[in-house]
C-alpha cells in the first residue's frame, strides 16, 4: 500500500485548487497561462471546453482575455522587446500576417504539438495552426423578415430601410463583407472604389454600424436590426439561445477565412502556450466545439463534419475550398486607407 | 386683485420648476431603470420586465470573470486612493500656504488631468511605459489611475485647507509642538473630512475609469468597467444589469456613509 | 501662513513627490506624444516632419470629426446649462432637508459608474426601448425613432451623464448671491424675468463658466458614452485616437490626433478662463 | 503662575521688509520684567509684524529679539516658550477644553498625570474648571478667551503675547475681561505684550504704550503721558479726540509760545522750535475748552448740540470754518447754548495737548 497517501494528497490538492479558483488571479501566477481570445462566442466556447481540457491536461490554469485581433497586435506591439502581455494570440488571417510581419509571433514548432500533424495540410500554418474556418452570410429575424434573403443584394431592398446592420472594418466580418461586395462589383484588393460606391447606396438602409461582430449580435438580440451581415457561428449561437435569428449563405459564394492560434514571441510560458494551442487542436475538443450551440468548423482530420456545420457549411473539407478567399497581404496594405474612407462614407 | 396678478413671477416659477422637474427625472431615471432591469426574470433585457426575480443576482455568484474583474478594480482603486491621498495631501499643504506663482502653476498642472482628454493620456502613458520596458500590470494601471485621480484629492484638500484657520497652526507651534505633531493632531483631524471626501471621489473615479484602463490594463488585469462594457456591448448579458445593480447599491450605501461621516457633498460644490 | 516664511525650504519638499510623479508619468508621456507626432512615418523609423499633421489637416474628414466633436460638446453643455440652471436655482430656494435630498440626486450620477449609466440609456433609447414604446403607443410616430446611434442620442445621454458637473458649481455660486439683491430689484419694480436676466444671471456668471469648463471638457472626451450610444457611424476624436492607436497601430498619426485634440480643448478652456477673468475684473476690479 | 519673576524682553534695531514694503523700521523696545506693554496703532502700522517677530513666526530682516538679554532670534517658535493668545483665540475645534489646555504639555511629551494636574490648575485660575469636557463651540466668547489664556499659561511661557484679545468680545464683556486679564497679569508677574488698535483698551490696561505708525515707533510712554503730552501729531490724533486749530506763532520764549488764532492770541506753556510768523497747529482736547455766551475768546457758531449722559457735546465752527468739538458738564452749561446760535470758545493755554508743525497750512491763516 505505498500509494494511497499520495492519492489522498492528490484529491485534497485538486479540491484545494477548485476552491482557490475563486481567489483573485495572480496568486498562482507561477503556472498560469494568459491567452487572448475573441469576444462573444469564442470567449464562451473556449471557456467552456478548451480551458477545462487544458487545465486537466497540463495542471495549469488559463486566463482567457477577450480582445479584438487588432487590439492583440496593439498590445503586443506596445510590449515589443519586453515580456509579452499574453502568451497565446488568436488571430484572423489578415491580422495574423501583420503580426508575423511585425515579428510579434514565433514560428510554430510542430514537434511540441502532437495534434498538429492531425490537421488537414491547409490548416498547418508555419507560424501556427488554423483552429477553424469562419464563414459569413446574412442573418435575419424571421419574425420581421418574411422572405428569406439569398444574396447581398437583398440588403439593398427598400423594405429594409433603417433595418440593416453591418460592422466596421475593425472586425474581419466587416472587412470580408466589403471585400466581397467589391469582388462582385468588379473590383480587386488593389482597387476598392467599386465597394465604396456600392456601400454609399446602402446607407439609407443602415440602422447601425457596430464596432465588432459581438456588438453586432447584441443588436440582433435587442431588435435594433432585423437583417444584416453575420458570422455563421455567432448567428447559430444566438439562435440556440432562443433569439429569433436565421443564418443563410449568400448565393454568390461564401466569404471565409482561417482563424489561427499562435505562441507569441517573448511568451512567459511557452510550454504551456504550446499545450494550450495543442489542446485546441485535440479531436475531443474540436468535436465538442462542433456541437450546437457552438458549431465551430473543425480543422482536424479526425473530426468528421456533422450537425449544422455539415448542413450549412461543409460536408467535406473540399467544400471549404470552394469558398471565397481574399488576398490578405494586399488587404493589410490598404486597410488604413479603407478605414478612413469607410469612416467618411458611413458618417451620419 | 385680478389686475395685479403677477403673470411674470408665475411664469418664471412655472418654467423653472418644470425644467427642474425634467432634470430631476432625467438624472434619476436611468438609475431606476437599471435597478428594475436587474431584477428581471426574463432572458433578455427588456423594459419594463414582465416578471421579476433574483435569478441574475444569483447568476453573479458563479460569474468568476466578473468577480475577478471586480476584485482587480477594487485593488487598483485602493492603491490609487492611498497614493493619491499621500501625494495629493502633501502637495496641497504646500500649495495652500504658498502665494508664489510657481505654486499656482504647479496647481494648474496637477489639476489639468481633469480637463485633458483621458484617452489621449492613456495612449501617451502606454507609449511611455512600453518605451521604459514596463509590462502592463496592476502597477502601470494604478499609476495611470493616480494621475487622473489626484486632482480630486487635491481639490477637496485645498478646499478644506482654505477653511483651516492658519492661527491654529501658529498656535500649536507657539505651544511648543513640532511640525509633525501639529500636522498629526491639528491639521489632519481638521482637514480629514475633505481628504476623505476626495479619497472617496478618487476611489469611485478609479473604479469607473475606462479610457486610461483601456490602454494600461493587460490581459490579466481586466477591470470591471471594461469587462462590463465588453459584456454590455458584445452580449447584452443580463448579468450586466445585476452587476450594475450591485454597483449602484454599493455606491449609494458608500455615499450615505461618506455623507454621514465626512459630509462629502459639501466638497463637491 | 506666517510659519511658511521660516520653513520655506521644508514646505517645498512636501510638493516634491507629486511634482516628480507628474513629471515622470504625466508630463513626460505628453511630451512623448508630442515627440512621436512629429515622426514622419508609421513605422517610426526616425525621420521627423510635419507629415502627420499635414495628413490630418489635408483630409476634410478629420477636420469635420474635430469640429463635430467640439460642437457635440457645445450642444451637450448648452443643454446642461438650460436644464441644470433651474435645478441649481430651485436648490437655493427649498428647505435644508430638500436640499440634502437634491444634492444627493445630483451627486449620485457622478459616483455611479459611467458604464452603468450609459447601459441604462441603451435600454431607454433603443428601438424597442422605453422612449420609443411610449412614442409609438401615443401615436406620435408610426415607426420607432432612431435615438440610439444618433447624435441626438449622444447629446441626450451626455447631458444626463455630465449634468452634475454643471449643477454643482452653479449651486455654489447661486448660494453666494445675496438674496437681498433680487428683492431690491423687485422692490424697484422689475419683474421676475427681468430680475433674473439683469441680476441673478450676470452674478452667477463665474459658476456658469466653471460649470461650462468642466462639462464641456467631460463631454468632448467622453469615450464610453460616445462610442456606446453613438456606434460606429458617429466618429468623434476620442474614437479616432483609439482607432488609429489600437485598430491600425498608426501611433504617429494617433499622437498627432491627440495633440491636435488636446490643443483644441485647451484653447477652448483658455478662452473660457479669459472670459471669466475679464468678467471678474469688471465686476470686482 | 509659579513663575513670579517675569522676564525682560527687548527688541534691538528690528527692521522688517516685505519686498519693498517696510513693516518695521529700526524699532527699539525695552520691556521690563513683569511689565505690560501695548503695541498700539492703526492696521498696517507694523504691530502684528512685531508680534510675529517676537513669537518667532517671522524672522526679522535686521535686528534681534532678546529675552533676559539673550538673543532668541534664531530659535524656532516652538522652542521659544513664548505664549500667544490669538485674536480669534484659535482654540482647536476638535478638542475638548481640557485637551486644548493640555496641548502644549502633551506636545512636549509630559506624563499624563502631570498634564492633568496642570490642566486642572490652569482651569481653576481662569475659573473654567466646570467646562473641561466641553468643546470650544459650546462656549461663549469670554469663556473661549479664558480657555485660550489658560492654554497659553499652561506651558509657563516666559513672555505672554496677546493679539487683539478683546476685539471679538462685546462691549460689556470686554471691560470685565480687561480687568480680569490685568489682575491675572499682575498676579503672575508675567511680562506681557498686547497688540491692539483700540486706544481706550491700551490706555486702561497698559503700564506703557508703544504707539506705532507705518513701521515707526512714534512714542513709548506711560498712558497718561501719551494722552496728555503726545510727542507727535500722529500720536496726538490717534490717541483720544483732538481739535486741531490752525494758527501762527505770534511770540515765543524758551518754554512758552504765543499762538495767534484769528484776532486772539493764546499763550501756551509749551515750547516750539518754529519761528515767529510760521504757521502752527494747536491741539486741544474737547474737554479742555469751554463754551460761553459771554464775550471773550474765539467767536464760534454752534452747529449741533448732543447730550450724552452727564455731558454735553457741542459741534461748533470757528470763523474760518474749522470744526471744533467741545465736551463739558451739562450742569456747567448755559441753557441758551443752542444750535444755530453764536457763542465764544475759551481755550486755556495751560491745558492744550500739543503744538505741531502744520503739514498743510491754509494760505493766509
Amino acid at each position: 500500500m505505498p500509494f494511497p497517501i499520495s492519492r489522498r494528497h492528490l484529491l485534497a490538492g485538486s479540491a484545494a485548487l477548485a476552491g482557490m479558483s475563486a481567489l483573485p488571479r495572480g496568486v498562482f501566477a507561477a503556472d498560469e497561462l494568459v491567452a487572448a481570445t475573441f469576444g462573444g462566442t469564442w470567449a464562451n466556447v473556449q471557456k467552456e471546453i478548451l480551458a477545462p481540457y487544458f487545465s486537466k491536461k497540463s495542471g495549469a490554469t488559463v486566463v482567457q482575455s477577450p480582445m479584438l485581433a487588432t487590439a492583440q497586435i496593439a498590445k503586443l506591439t506596445a510590449a515589443k522587446g519586453g515580456p509579452a502581455p499574453f502568451d497565446v494570440a488568436m488571430l484572423d488571417e489578415g491580422p495574423a500576417l501583420e503580426a508575423i510581419d511585425a515579428g510579434l509571433i514565433a514560428k510554430y514548432d510542430a514537434a511540441k504539438s502532437p495534434n498538429f500533424a492531425g490537421l488537414y495540410p491547409q490548416f498547418q500554418g508555419e507560424y501556427g495552426p488554423a483552429i477553424t474556418m469562419q464563414a459569413i452570410g446574412i442573418a435575419y429575424n424571421p419574425k420581421t423578415v418574411k422572405t428569406p434573403p439569398t444574396s447581398w443584394a437583398d440588403l439593398w431592398k427598400p423594405e429594409y430601410k433603417g433595418r440593416v446592420g453591418i460592422t466596421s472594418l475593425a472586425s474581419t466580418l466587416g472587412l470580408a463583407f466589403l471585400l466581397d461586395i467589391n469582388r462582385l462589383e468588379g473590383g480587386t484588393e488593389a482597387d476598392m472604389t467599386p465597394a465604396f460606391k456600392k456601400l454609399k447606396t446602402l446607407l439609407p438602409n443602415l440602422a447601425a454600424v457596430s464596432a465588432n461582430f459581438g456588438a453586432h449580435g447584441a443588436l440582433f438580440r435587442q431588435n435594433e436590426i432585423d437583417i444584416g451581415v453575420q458570422n455563421f457561428n455567432f448567428a447559430e449561437e444566438l439562435k440556440a439561445k432562443g433569439v429569433p435569428i436565421e443564418f443563410v449563405r449568400v448565393s454568390t459564394g461564401t466569404p471565409a477565412w482561417k482563424t489561427t492560434m499562435h505562441v507569441v514571441k517573448g511568451a512567459l510560458k511557452p510550454d504551456l502556450a504550446y499545450a494550450y494551442v495543442d489542446s485546441q487542436l485535440a479531436p475531443d475538443v474540436q468535436a465538442a466545439m462542433q456541437k450546437t450551440p457552438w458549431n465551430v468548423v473543425p480543422t482536424s482530420t479526425k473530426v468528421p463534419y456533422e450537425g449544422i456545420v455539415a448542413s450549412k457549411i461543409a460536408k467535406t473539407p473540399d467544400d471549404l475550398k470552394k469558398m471565397v478567399f481574399f488576398d490578405w497581404k494586399k488587404v493589410n496594405q490598404g486597410r488604413a486607407a479603407w478605414t478612413q474612407q469607410f469612416n467618411r462614407e458611413i458618417r451620419v | 386683485m385680478r389686475r395685479y396678478f403677477d403673470w411674470e413671477g408665475w411664469s418664471f416659477t412655472a418654467v423653472f420648476a418644470l425644467l427642474s422637474l425634467i432634470t430631476i427625472l432625467v438624472l434619476i431615471g436611468p438609475t431606476i431603470v437599471i435597478m428594475m432591469l436587474s431584477f428581471t426574470g426574463e432572458e433578455t433585457l427588456h423594459f419594463p420586465p414582465t416578471h421579476y426575480s433574483l435569478r441574475w443576482y444569483r447568476a453573479l455568484l458563479d460569474a468568476n470573470e466578473l468577480q475577478d474583474a471586480f476584485i482587480i478594480s477594487i485593488k487598483v482603486a485602493a492603491i490609487t486612493v492611498v497614493a493619491s491621498v499621500v501625494l495629493g495631501v502633501s502637495a496641497a499643504m504646500t500649495i495652500a500656504r504658498s502665494k508664489s506663482p510657481w505654486m499656482r502653476g504647479l496647481e494648474t498642472l496637477f489639476m489639468s488631468p481633469l480637463i485633458l482628454p483621458a484617452l489621449a493620456f492613456g495612449f501617451a502613458a502606454l507609449m511611455m511605459f512600453s518605451l521604459l520596458g514596463f509590462r502592463p500590470s496592476t502597477f502601470t494601471l494604478s499609476i495611470g489611475h493616480i494621475v487622473v485621480c489626484v486632482p480630486f484629492v487635491l481639490r477637496t484638500t485645498l478646499a478644506s485647507l482654505a477653511q483651516l484657520d492658519p492661527a491654529l497652526l501658529d498656535c500649536s507651534v507657539s505651544l511648543g509642538a513640532s511640525d509633525l505633531y501639529t500636522f498629526r493632531r491639528i491639521t489632519l483631524p481638521l482637514i480629514g473630512r475633505g481628504v476623505a471626501s476626495g479619497g472617496f471621489i478618487a476611489f469611485m473615479s478609479s473604479f469607473d475609469n475606462v479610457p486610461v484602463s483601456l490602454f494600461l490594463q493587460d490581459a490579466r488585469t481586466q477591470v470591471l468597467p471594461i469587462y462590463l462594457w465588453d459584456i454590455i456591448q458584445n452580449q447584452l448579458d443580463s448579468r450586466a444589469a445585476s452587476a450594475c445593480g450591485v454597483i449602484i447599491i454599493a455606491t449609494i450605501v458608500l455615499m450615505v456613509l461618506m455623507e454621514r461621516f465626512a459630509g462629502f457633498s459639501r466638497f463637491m460644490k | 501662513m506666517a510659519a511658511a516664511a521660516t520653513e520655506k525650504s521644508r514646505e517645498w519638499q512636501l510638493a516634491l513627490p507629486l511634482t516628480a510623479f507628474f513629471a515622470l508619468f504625466f508630463v513626460a508621456p505628453l511630451l512623448l506624444v508630442i515627440g512621436i507626432s512629429f515622426q514622419a512615418t508609421r513605422r517610426m523609423t526616425g525621420g521627423l516632419g510635419l507629415n502627420q499633421y499635414a495628413a490630418f489637416l489635408g483630409d476634410s474628414l478629420n477636420v469635420e470629426v474635430l469640429t463635430d466633436t467640439l460642437l457635440l460638446g457645445v450642444k451637450a453643455t448648452l443643454l446642461c446649462l438650460i436644464f441644470g440652471y433651474p435645478l441649481a436655482w430651485l436648490f437655493t430656494r427649498v428647505s435644508a432637508k430638500l436640499q440634502s435630498l437634491l444634492i444627493f440626486l445630483v451627486i449620485l450620477p457622478i459616483v455611479t459608474s459611467v458604464v452603468v449609466r450609459t447601459f441604462a440609456w441603451i435600454v431607454i433609447l433603443g428601438r424597442h426601448g422605453m422612449v420609443n414604446d411610449t412614442i409609438v403607443a401615443l401615436g406620435l410616430s408610426a415607426q420607432p425613432l432612431h435615438l440610439l446611434f444618433s447624435e441626438a442620442g449622444v447629446v441626450i445621454v451626455l447631458t444626463q451623464v455630465q449634468m452634475p458637473l454643471m449643477v454643482l458649481p452653479l449651486i455654489t455660486v447661486l448660494q453666494r448671491i445675496d438674496p437681498n439683491l433680487a428683492s431690491a430689484s423687485s422692490a424697484l419694480g422689475a419683474g421676475a424675468w427681468r430680475t433674473f436676466f439683469k441680476i441673478t444671471l450676470p452674478l452667477s456668471m463665474p459658476g456658469i463658466i466653471a460649470g461650462t469648463i468642466l462639462t464641456y471638457t467631460a463631454c468632448v472626451t467622453a469615450f464610453v458614452t460616445q462610442s456606446l450610444i453613438g456606434g460606429s457611424r458617429l466618429l468623434y476624436m476620442p474614437m479616432m485616437i483609439f482607432q488609429q492607436a489600437m485598430d491600425l497601430q498608426n501611433w504617429p498619426f494617433a499622437a498627432a490626433v491627440s495633440v491636435i485634440f488636446m490643443i483644441s480643448v485647451l484653447l477652448i478652456v483658455a478662452l473660457l478662463v479669459a472670459l471669466s477673468r475679464g468678467r471678474a475684473a469688471r465686476l470686482y476690479g | 503662575m509659579t513663575d513670579a519673576s517675569g522676564h525682560a524682553l527687548a527688541l534691538e534695531h528690528i527692521t522688517h521688509r516685505f519686498g519693498d514694503m517696510v513693516a518695521a523700521s529700526n524699532i527699539n523696545l525695552d520691556i521690563k520684567p513683569g511689565e505690560l506693554v501695548s503695541l498700539l496703532g492703526p492696521s498696517g502700522c507694523g504691530k502684528t509684524t512685531l508680534l510675529k517677530i517676537i513669537a518667532g513666526f517671522l524672522r526679522p530682516t535686521e535686528g534681534d529679539v532678546l529675552v533676559d538679554g539673550a538673543a532668541i532670534t534664531h530659535i524656532p517658535p516652538n522652542r521659544r516658550r513664548i505664549g500667544i493668545v490669538f485674536q480669534n483665540y484659535a482654540l482647536f475645534p476638535h478638542m475638548t477644553v481640557a485637551d486644548n489646555v493640555g496641548y502644549g504639555l502633551a506636545a512636549a511629551g509630559r506624563p499624563k498625570g502631570e498634564i492633568a494636574a496642570t490642566v486642572k490648575e490652569m482651569l481653576d485660575v481662569v475659573q473654567m474648571s466646570a467646562f473641561g469636557d466641553r468643546l470650544p463651540r459650546q462656549l461663549s466668547g469670554g469663556q473661549q478667551q479664558r480657555v485660550a489664556l489658560a492654554r497659553c499659561l499652561a506651558i509657563r511661557p516666559r513672555i505672554l503675547l496677546l493679539d487683539e484679545p478683546f476685539s471679538a468680545l462685546d462691549k460689556n464683556l470686554r471691560l470685565d475681561m480687561q480687568i480680569e486679564i490685568k489682575r491675572l497679569q499682575r498676579q503672575s508677574g508675567i511680562t506681557t505684550v498686547l497688540v491692539t488698535h483700540d486706544q481706550e483698551e491700551a490706555l486702561s490696561i497698559s503700564d506703557r504704550i508703544a504707539v506705532l505708525s507705518r513701521g515707526i515707533l512714534e512714542q513709548l510712554a506711560a498712558p497718561s503721558e501719551i494722552y496728555d503730552r503726545p510727542r507727535t501729531l500722529f500720536v496726538n490724533t490717534f490717541v483720544g479726540t483732538a481739535n486741531l486749530i490752525e494758527g501762527i506763532v505770534a511770540a515765543k520764549t524758551k518754554s512758552d509760545t504765543g499762538v495767534r488764532i484769528g484776532d486772539a492770541v493764546i499763550d501756551t506753556n509749551l515750547p516750539t522750535y518754529l519761528a515767529v510768523g510760521d504757521p502752527i497747529l494747536l491741539s486741544v482736547r474737547p474737554e479742555s475748552v469751554r463754551l460761553s455766551k459771554a464775550a471773550g475768546g474765539l467767536p464760534v457758531r454752534i452747529r449741533a448740540v448732543m447730550p450724552i449722559g452727564p455731558s454735553q457735546i457741542y459741534d461748533v465752527l470757528l470763523a474760518d470754518g474749522t470744526p471744533v468739538k467741545v465736551v463739558q458738564d451739562r450742569a456747567a452749561s448755559a441753557p441758551d447754548l443752542t444750535a444755530d446760535s453764536d457763542a465764544f470758545l475759551v481755550i486755556d493755554g495751560r491745558r492744550i495737548s500739543g503744538l505741531f508743525t502744520n503739514p498743510d497750512p491754509t494760505p493766509g491763516a
